[in-house]
């Protein structure tokens, strides 16, 4: 019977709520949360538009192990107002990036599933996103590395795709996604001839983890799976990128030339076409393992 | 007020500062005391290449001028949105103007962001919020997006959403929200130099931010809550 | 004076004759088809245009809105399904006066404004295969505009995996001297199979874009809910287990899509392979794919067929029926017949049920009408082939043990007791009632009668109708199952332990059930994806349920 | 918003102590449930807070049957709500106290 391999008997980051996912990719049971949701510490800005509040505010955040080194770890609930970030959910994300400074773990974990800004906080999001980007880069600084896990239903995008790309390093599913301007935002200001936000073939070509992975955007593509991303994890822990001139410099230069190489694409699919990956248009369709040897040759960015 | 108005008021002795394709460029102030400038103008949208520009300018005055304060002057509508931009990954090239300038801040630059127009999302956060102090002029709008826009994609009335942003400044774009949450730390009024030499005469310090907004009364629980995580687990 | 006896014969002479003077041989110019049908028809006329659940006659369809109608009006349209806004526009050009259909769709709203204006004259809603009957008695067509995918010079029809109406369609016309005109995707010097003979066909012409197909079949497992995954669990363990249903039709829903995705799983577990869901009557569902694959499901008779799994269906042909070529052949009028005498149980969704059992999709706004559902979802007393379940279900429901054994069939309705916005499904008085008075409908339009509903399911639990007794014991059965809505609340609680003490009402703890295993973890698929894995890679979902 | 408060007496012995559970999340026709035994011995409070107002009846309704499915003397129940069904409800009012119990 062809089915009985093909069962999806993975458990899946992306159904998953983001307490699951904490559960799953740390060592089982060593998670510890801080200011868990009997603290009742929740958004102040929702009540005044009728809107339900969380009593984590969408944000888990703790320490835990990871293959028994003692890491810290955050989580956005993409399902509670698409993972956005507000003041409080914010702050939860900083204040644990700059606990680790002081606490040196042997890194921290943000699991990202978010649309960006909280616009109901507009802007004590905005501010709350780059006090995260402070916090991340100046955790960074200090020599704790920190890994972006992107597999959620939302994605990553707004103010938290910048986040991602400040960390060390981002672990993502073909599932997740991973931009700036989403598609709904895209589609809703520059209209539908720019992005059709319902064509999801185009939507995961631009964003998802394929297309991110064969740019360098993220450093590893992993199945829709709690496992892969804990082994993924558990990889890119050592794998710290200097907050420094040279590092400076070099990621100068790649960007730069993806710029030179790929700037008159305007599709994803031209971009590996470009790139030099054989039959571009298979892509999509291939599963990870055979994506990954696909594209080895062509890929951009860091091993 | 144009950006030749205010490099005018900025630098009194003369600056060499230029703007080209709404990016600007240049230094100002006395030899041997000089300030680089760069940032936008003319509302930019800042896409993949004048972030690439933006981040080889910040190189430069780390590489060639150390110590030298850098003067970052925004008027950008935000990051500029087109399947382009995404497709070649914009939040990427962002990220990396970020970490320029972190790692100038960390290479003993003073970093100083005055709005000077318009500041929002993506340029904001890559730019402006990463220097030690985001001042701004009177007249200047920082935002996120505005109330109408906010009300589509929320799908929340209107009507409520300007309700409440006349009691909270959380909403509503504009300079004054942004100083009482702490984002802004100051109005500068003219004459500009005055303001510049005390905000690069004053040492460097932490984000600041969160605890200004709490002082102002505008974000009350941005500080305590982040060092209530950075405190310690509640046992 | 002798009477003559081959008037319509000599009236098809006359209209062919002038049909000639537009087109002289069978294939039409594509630009001369409104005005080949000005030829042909005459005011008043019984018109079949082919609308079927998938396959629409849309450019003929086009063309006919285009007539003159100072020449063509006051038709009388015979269609299953009235789906595309020309067909609307016919009536509202009055180039139609009357008609007979089953099924509305996305144009029930203007259906049910025009029916008010008095602009439309409605027959009668029929069930499919009422309305193919029809075509046979009262309602046979004059003029029939079919679709089918290619044509040969001759006039032989391929119509590709929708086979669906056509068959039914061009019999009635044909063979009582009615005219056949066909679009056509495609000319074909050789065709994969012949569907229609080109000796049964007048016209072809070729339309300038192909007829579109939507996907109306394809659920997407992303969008399973938790609930739909215990109610699929209760569905498994309490009726198909329980009954060893092993021949039956499910509905399109995603409450049905829950219990077919946990075939592999859940029944597998509970050792039902080979016991449950052999053979089906039913389109080819992508959901069914993981069922199939492990082993389950021996055949599936289609009323249609499904966008992107011609593949797959080809892939296996000792599953579905397919022709020499490999596609499928679907047969509406066969799968209907079979849906109601060969199968066991039929299973659907519904919107609203009242204390009688009564089910109903109407709503005050929309003449939505009713495909094939009551014709499966309805007893067939005409059945005398005996079966495990059937036997069974006609058990529980003689009351007096002295009568005459017979069977029954397994008529379930499947519902979450609220509809989003806390929209209570069950109701003291169907909104059906309403709709028929605003409309003027003789009677109000039922989906499946109380008296032919075996088994209401619920997330609360199961009520089986088929052991109670009066219809006293009929409501609070009903009650029973009906949650917080009005109707729940009104229940006796002593009356319904009553009820489950007797197995009339069970819910998930009685049958042994652990609500906590009621998650998507459940599901054999979670997404579309995991879908074409299971098929192999044999699955082509269309664009917009695929993200790679 | 509407806030809902139910206290009932309940019989049996209290609920073990456990650490707070946590199940659901806020989201369109969802709601989250914390369990935690906070209320006094012999009671089982309930305090929802739910964005579709006027439903306060079924919410008893619903709450009381929970309260005598389970052994709940001694826990506080908290929900916020974004307009879940009572299917959802129950479901998860049962997995969240499965959830507590389950803890050591």
């Amino acid at each position: 019977m062809t089915g009985v391999e093909s069962r999806p008997a993975r458990a899946s980051f992306r159904e998953a709520t983001a307490r699951r996912r904490l559960a799953a990719v740390l060592d089982p049971g060593s998670f510890r949360e801080i200011l868990p949701p009997s603290e009742r510490v929740t958004s102040p800005h929702l009540a005044a538009l009728d809107q339900p509040v969380a009593f984590d505010d969408g944000a888990i955040v703790g320490e835990g192990l990871l293959g028994g080194q003692k890491v810290f770890a955050a989580a956005q609930e993409g399902a509670f107002l698409g993972g956005a970030v507000g003041e409080v959910h914010g702050a939860k994300l900083a204040g644990l990036l700059s606990r680790a400074e002081r606490e040196r773990p042997a890194g921290v974990l943000l699991l990202l599933d978010s649309g960006g800004v909280r616009l109901q906080e507009a802007n004590a999001g905005l501010l709350a996103v780059s006090e995260v980007m402070r916090a991340v880069l100046s955790a960074r600084s200090s020599g704790v590395p920190v890994v972006a896990l992107i597999g959620g239903g939302w994605g990553c995008f707004g103010g938290m795709g910048i986040v991602a790309r400040c960390c060390d390093a981002v672990a993502m599913s073909e599932e997740g996604r991973l931009g700036i301007t989403g598609p709904e935002v895209l589609e809703t200001t520059k209209g539908v001839e720019e992005l059709d936000a319902s064509d999801r073939a185009l939507v995961w070509r631009t964003y998802g983890g394929k297309h991110r992975y064969l740019l360098g955007e993220a450093d590893r593509l992993v199945e829709d799976d709690v496992a892969a991303f804990r082994a993924a994890a558990l990889d890119l822990l050592g794998r710290r990128r200097e907050v420094g001139l040279g590092a400076l410099d070099a990621a100068h230069r790649r960007l730069a030339a993806r710029l030179f190489e790929l700037g008159a694409c305007a599709d994803a699919t031209e971009v590996w076409a470009r790139a030099g990956v054989p039959e571009p248009a298979r892509l999509p369709v291939l599963e990870v393992g055979e994506f990954l040897r696909a594209v080895a040759s062509a890929r951009r960015g860091e091993p | 007020m144009t950006a030749s108005e205010i490099l005018a008021s900025l630098f009194p002795a003369g600056h060499s500062v230029r703007e080209e394709g709404g990016l600007l460029a240049g230094t100002g102030g006395a030899p041997g005391a000089e300030v680089a400038v760069l940032g936008t103008a003319l509302g930019l949208e800042v896409g993949v290449e004048s972030a690439l520009a933006l981040a080889a300018g910040v190189l430069d005055v780390i590489r060639l001028h150390p110590g030298r304060p850098i003067l970052a002057l925004l008027d950008s509508r935000g990051q500029r949105m087109s399947r382009r931009d995404e497709v070649l990954g914009l939040n990427g090239y962002l990220a990396h103007l970020a970490e320029a300038v972190e790692v100038a801040r960390r290479a003993g630059h003073r970093v100083i962001a005055l709005v000077y127009g318009e500041a929002s999302s993506g340029s904001a956060l890559a730019l402006g919020f990463m220097a030690d102090e985001v001042h701004a002029v009177p007249g200047a709008r920082l935002s996120v997006m505005n109330l109408p826009a906010m009300a589509r994609v929320t799908k929340i009335p209107l009507e409520r959403l300007e309700e409440a942003s006349r009691a909270s400044p959380v909403l509503a774009p504009g300079l004054e929200p942004y100083v009482r949450l702490g984002g802004v730390e100051s109005v500068w009024r003219p004459p500009l130099a005055e303001a510049l030499a005390a905000a690069l005469a004053r040492p460097a310090g932490p984000d600041r931010r969160a605890a200004r907004g709490e002082e102002r009364g505008g974000r009350l629980l941005a500080r305590p809550v982040a060092d209530r995580v950075r405190g310690g687990p509640a046992r | 004076m002798t009477r003559s006896w081959d008037t319509a014969r000599r009236a098809r002479a006359a209209r062919l004759a002038r049909a000639r003077a537009v087109s002289p041989g069978r294939w039409a110019e594509p630009g001369r088809a409104t005005a080949l049908l000005e030829a042909l028809l005459e005011p008043g006329d019984r018109v079949c245009l082919e609308g079927d659940n998938q396959k629409q006659a849309d450019f003929l369809a086009r063309s006919l809105a285009a007539v003159d109608p100072a020449r063509v009006h006051g038709l009388h349209l015979v269609l299953s399904v009235l789906a595309l806004p020309e067909h609307v526009e016919l009536f509202e050009k009055g180039i139609a006066r009357r008609v007979d259909f089953s099924f509305s769709g996305p144009q029930s709203v203007r259906l049910a404004r025009l029916a008010g204006a008095g602009q439309i004259e409605i027959g009668a809603i029929h069930t499919y295969l009422e309305l193919y009957a029809r075509y046979f008695v009262d309602l046979t067509p004059r003029v029939a505009l079919v679709a089918a995918q290619a044509a040969d010079a001759e006039g032989n029809l391929y119509t590709g995996p929708n086979t669906e109406d056509t068959p039914a369609i061009v019999e009635a016309t044909a063979f009582r001297d009615g005219i056949v005109v066909a679009q056509v995707n495609e000319r074909s010097d050789r065709l994969p199979r012949v569907d229609i003979p080109g000796g049964w066909v007048d016209f072809v012409v070729q339309s300038p874009t192909p007829s579109a197909i939507e996907p109306l079949f394809t659920r997407d497992p992303a969008q399973v809910s938790e609930v739909q995954v215990l109610m699929a669990m209760m569905v498994v363990k309490g009726i198909y287990a329980e009954y060893g249903v092993d021949r039956l039709n499910h509905g399109i829903g995603f409450d049905t899509a829950a219990i077919e995705l946990v075939l592999p799983t859940y029944a597998e577990e509970l050792g039902l392979r080979g016991r449950i869901c052999g053979h089906w009557a039913l389109n080819p569902h992508p959901t069914l794919i993981p069922a199939i694959e492990s082993g389950f499901v021996r055949s599936v008779h289609a009323f249609g067929s499904e966008l992107g799994m011609e593949a797959y269906v080809a892939a296996r042909p000792d599953v579905f029926f397919t022709g020499r070529d490999g596609s499928l052949r679907s047969n509406r009028a066969f799968s209907q017949t079979a849906g109601h005498y060969a199968c066991d149980l039929f299973i659907g969704s519904t919107l609203q049920v009242d204390l009688a059992g009564n089910s109903s999709t109407a709503t005050r706004s929309r003449i939505a009408g009713f495909g094939g559902a009551p014709n499966m979802g309805a007893d067939a007393r005409g059945r005398r082939h005996p079966s495990p379940a059937w036997l069974r279900a006609g058990e529980e429901a003689r009351a007096d043990p002295g009568a005459i054994p017979r069977g029954r069939k397994l008529v379930v309705q499947l519902l979450e007791t609220f509809r989003e916005h806390m929209e209570p499904a069950f109701v003291e008085r169907l909104d059906a009632w309403d709709l028929a008075r605003s409309a003027g409908m003789a009677l109000p339009p039922v989906m499946v009668y109380g008296d032919d509903v075996t088994h209401v399911v619920t997330e609360e639990g199961i009520a089986n109708l088929l052991l109670c007794r009066t219809p006293e014991e009929r409501a609070e059965a009903i009650r029973g199952v009906a949650g917080y809505t009005p109707v729940g609340r009104g229940r006796s609680p002593a009356a319904v332990e009553n009820l489950r003490d007797r197995g009339i009402v069970r819910r998930p703890e009685d049958l042994g059930i652990d609500k906590r295993r009621a998650t998507r973890d459940l599901l054999a698929a979670r997404s579309v994806k995991d879908l074409v894995r299971w098929s192999g890679g044999l699955y082509d979902p269309p664009k917009r349920f695929r993200s790679w | 918003m509407e806030t809902l408060s139910f206290e009932f007496p309940c019989p049996g012995p209290d609920a073990p102590r456990a650490a707070p559970a946590l199940v659901g999340v806020v989201a369109s026709g969802n709601l989250e449930v914390l369990v935690e035994p906070t209320a006094p011995p012999g009671r089982c409070r309930v305090v929802v807070s739910t964005s579709a107002r006027g439903f306060g009846e079924i919410w008893e309704a619903v709450v009381r049957d929970f309260a005598r499915r389970h052994a709940v003397s001694g826990l506080s129940i908290s929900v916020n709500d974004a307009g879940a069904t009572p299917a959802v409800v129950s479901l998860r009012l049962d997995q969240a106290v499965e959830e507590y119990l389950g803890r050591p």
